[in-house]
């Protein structure tokens, strides 16, 4: 559906490099990355909003790249929701409808049929200003399935909103990705974000594709060590590998399968590593006795930091463990983390 | 504070003296004429006319803005190019050029010695004492504040209101119509009034162009140099009257806008 | 965008009659005298004179306004109180008030029928026709120009600073001097340029109050009144330059501070 | 040593109302808060800074509410640090002095001990602008404890680190507050700072002290609703009381102890709620089967809603075990609490 090849786009302090994508037609796909990293960028792009310097975008295999904005019909969202302050919602849901040839009637039951489906109705003589975010959120997102394009881009619609609203829209969104041959392309920094709701995604650096595939595959396999610690691996260390173990500094940790190559990385997710005070009797392979040199609190937890001889670890504890255990800077623990936790690369 | 310090007390008398200086003189002269010289005044057909003239080269000057200057403030707002400052500070200069050197340099484009002047007289078009040439300095002068404060506005509308619309399908012209136009009224009229008041209160350049036909500020000059102080007051009077509504009008119009933002 | 729509071009058309507009007046009158014309004319004493009076009393307006208008900056910057914005809206006044009613206003209260003249007389101090008079009314239109850009200056320095100085025992005086002015030395400079570059072009209130001593405008207005155009020219040209220098240190300070915030 | 009586404050929209404080010498006292509770204001009217309506305040017995700023010898630290951008880490650090007779001998020797203490000699000669956080803090507090006072404000000053530098300033804050006779008085809108730092502390809500006391007693013993949702406990329900029960809608639920009337609040940790696919069969007295109706992402963990009858409650639960669970929006789980879990007030 939407295929872009070689794309190079400077704007003023933003640059996207050499950017190539693919995504397919109705599917729900999600760019990742920091901030600064020209996720909007590269989305404004694909919509026509900002001038390229090299390469194609193609969408359902016509080059768009030349074309003005409102020749490419693809829906836009961003997270401030930008309704026409100045038009009641009814006016912001059908602006684009002289746009686009459509019969009265055909107008009036897609436009009845979105009130409902997004539960909108007693909003509709309203101005944007009244309305709340996860209202404002609907209303956009009416407005951009009103003239039915072939793709809506996504630019990080719920990190406006809050908690309770977030999980009612990424649910609506969802929905309507599976039920419509819509194609979604959202941007977000939040990793978790992308988890429930991408069917594929991509993680960006720099103005560069780091890496893309499955959320699952991002999750578990990252290729580099910047999507590694992007997707919550804190632990990442260089290491050198001897058939299943692998070397970092003077320890000797367990690994699940050998390495292709003698030096790579290995990475661990900070929940994955156990702290106790007793060195547990277990299955579990990867044992070491170390010392908190660091807590970092976190709202309901703890990032507890131990070292073990020149190597320090991050583990994730509860508040209530780090006061049962009496974790403190300085104590001695145990930690231990299974073989199987240990990501390779 | 609990206490004002003595830092406070010296601010505050440099304040009182400030606005005594700039009120008193005011005042005075508002105050200075008899009503019955006032409606006196008002009766002189020259003192109308002169009025009437200021008003409509002013308000033409701003329409003259709107029209030009519209499309420039967006382009303004909207572009980041190099050399925009460059542009910007252009768009500025007619500020800081002294009155009566705008009108001697507006005259030494529009005479016959120059292409550009013969090219007009070919047309039928006068320059030299006319009221087309009162408008063309205003112009020159009142621009600069029309583009100025409706390019903060354009800025101050969300270009991601534009993008959401032409993704919608609507061309640049039917977003500028229907979304930013109608969002950036209010910064518009602020504009057409900054203009307005600018040109309205314009002496040295027009005194230049066209002593004939006379704009107020011109004719309050011909009677004070002709009768004195006294007599020249009254029409004074009626002129500040319209500037000071302009003013109130500006005044009453930007301040919510500041209060959204 | 890949491509330019029209309403790009319909814009970038208007931009080019602006700024042909504003230029080719300036550009031409800057080029029209020779070389040797400009020379002549600064040998002229009485040119050499009347610019070095336009630019001792213009910098007398800004230094008047930076002793009275500095303390009042700050208050307004600093205090938030009931009338603020009336009190802002009378520092404005002087912009919007037609440049020969500026000067018939204060005359008004400078002359002998105004307790305020006689007071002035008695102590020797006379506005009409003198330096004084030009300094006062040049004052009178200059410092809400530097009173508005020192305000803002003001407004960009977090008062945190002034709090933490004052809990480390500095009097409020003791911080203005160490914190306050000098961070804001910029927004004072870019004041005081502003000041002196609109009370350097002023005409209409000065030709009121003083035709002698002849400023550069008032000299170049009866050049051009007595002689003609040319005549004027060479003159006019000095002064623009003198304004354009101001302004442009007045960019060249005030580009790099708005790059920082 | 602060001792602030009926305090009423009117600045544009923030008010305080009749704020009455006791603070002991050397305390470290803790003022939390949400936004815009007034906890800023309060703080800046002990320094003098902001107009005082009505009420008083004594320092160490001595009525200060008619004083300057500069006369009450109170050091004060703002989250942005403050430092004058225009003067280098030494003059900033100095700036205090030639406003407080000290002979030149025992100033210096007080500095040296500073830069050697807070570790900053190799900034002196630098400029503000060139500095981390982490050491602008620093500095921040070289300056104020220069001029040794008798009280430090501090306004929010961790919020604006990250969380490495964080960590490293409370410890800080902590061996400084030890070491000397300060009282430190800070205001924090987080609860997990002051659990870490406050001896005391009060929790401010719409301009009024809500809750005052040992930072143990405010976690625990929360007096009412607001304070107890502002410590995080998220399930807070109205309840009739008969002996050791408590009837919330249809539920009876067990608590550690009768209370002394029949209606009041019980309130439970969200992180003290275990969810279970099974019924335990445990000495766990209160356990409930109910359907998930909501699931929060907070980054490492979910807060997860389950209705049970007509009461939702929240648990959090970490994303491996979610996964593990297959925990949905719509499943049936099993949730479960000890009675010493739940707090009555």
């Amino acid at each position: 559906m939407i295929d872009i090849r070689n794309l190079n786009v400077h704007l003023g302090e933003f640059r996207l490099r050499d950017v190539s994508l693919s995504i397919d037609p109705g599917e729900f796909f999600v760019l990742m990355g920091p901030t600064g990293a020209g996720k909007t960028v590269l989305l404004e792009a694909v919509a026509g909003l900002v001038p390229v310097l090299g390469g194609n975008i193609f969408i359902g295999g016509r080059d768009v790249t030349r074309m003005l904005p409102e020749e490419r019909g693809i829906g836009i969202m961003y997270q401030d929701y930008a309704l026409f302050p100045h038009l009641r919602i009814v006016r912001n849901i059908k602006y684009g409808l002289r746009y686009h040839r459509l019969d009265k009637e055909t107008a009036q039951k897609r436009f009845g049929r979105l009130v409902d489906d997004l539960g909108i109705g007693h909003l509709l003589k309203r101005y944007p200003e009244t309305l709340s975010g996860g209202e404002l959120q609907r209303v956009a997102l009416a407005r951009a399935l009103m003239v039915e394009p072939g793709i809506i881009l996504l630019d990080e619609p719920l990190s406006a909103l809050d908690q309770n609203f977030r999980e009612e829209i990424r649910l609506l969104l969802k929905k309507i990705n599976r039920s419509s041959h819509i194609t979604f392309f959202m941007v977000t920094h939040d990793f978790s974000e992308a988890l429930t709701l991408a069917t594929k995604a991509a993680i960006m650096c720099e103005g560069a594709i780091a890496q893309t595939g499955s959320i699952r595959d991002l999750f578990s396999k990252p290729a580099s060590t910047f999507v590694a610690s992007f997707v919550g691996m804190k632990n990442v260390f260089s290491a050198q590998f001897n058939g299943n173990q692998a070397c970092v500094d003077s320890l000797t940790i367990e690994v699940p399968q050998p390495h292709h190559h003698s030096t790579g990385y290995i990475a661990v997710r900070p929940e994955d590593i156990v702290i106790s005070l007793q060195r547990f009797e277990s299955s579990i392979r990867n044992a070491f006795p170390g010392m908190i040199c660091g807590m970092i609190d976190q709202g309901f937890l703890y990032e507890v930091h131990i070292r073990v001889r020149a190597v320090v670890f991050k583990s994730l504890v509860t508040k209530g463990a780090a006061i049962d255990l009496a974790l403190d800077i300085g104590a001695g623990v145990h930690i231990s983390f299974k073989a199987s936790a240990v990501h390779v690369f | 504070m609990g206490r004002k310090g003595s830092f406070f007390w010296v601010s505050f008398s440099c304040g009182i003296m400030v606005l005594t200086f700039i009120l008193l003189p005011l005042v005075e002269m508002l105050t200075a004429p008899s009503g019955a010289m006032l409606r006196e005044t008002l009766q002189d057909r020259n003192v109308i006319r002169s009025i009437w003239l200021s008003i409509y080269t002013a308000a033409s000057a701003a329409g003259i803005s709107f029209l030009v200057g519209t499309p420039l403030a967006y382009l303004l707002a909207r572009s980041q190019f190099r050399g925009k400052h460059l542009i910007e500070s252009v768009i500025d200069l007619p500020i800081v050029i002294p009155h009566p050197v705008v009108g001697i340099a507006i005259l030494g484009v529009a005479g016959k010695n120059h292409w550009l002047g013969q090219y007009l007289h070919e047309f039928g078009i006068r320059i030299m004492g006319s009221t087309t040439g009162i408008i063309t300095v205003l112009t020159f002068v009142g621009m600069p504040f029309y583009i100025n404060a409706l390019k903060a506005g354009f800025e101050a509308i969300s270009p991601r209101l534009e993008n959401v619309s032409r993704s919608l399908g609507a061309s640049m012209w039917s977003t500028f119509v229907r979304v930013t136009f109608p969002l950036a009224w209010r910064s518009v009229l602020v504009g057409l009034i900054m203009c307005c008041a600018r040109s309205i209160s314009e002496f040295g350049a027009v005194v230049v162009v066209a002593y004939h036909p006379m704009i107020a500020p011109v004719l309050i000059y011909e009677r004070y140099e002709g009768y004195g102080l006294q007599y020249s007051q009254p029409v004074a009077v009626w002129l500040v009257l319209v500037c000071l509504s302009l003013f109130l009008a500006l005044r009453l119009l930007a301040l919510p806008q500041k209060k959204v933002s």
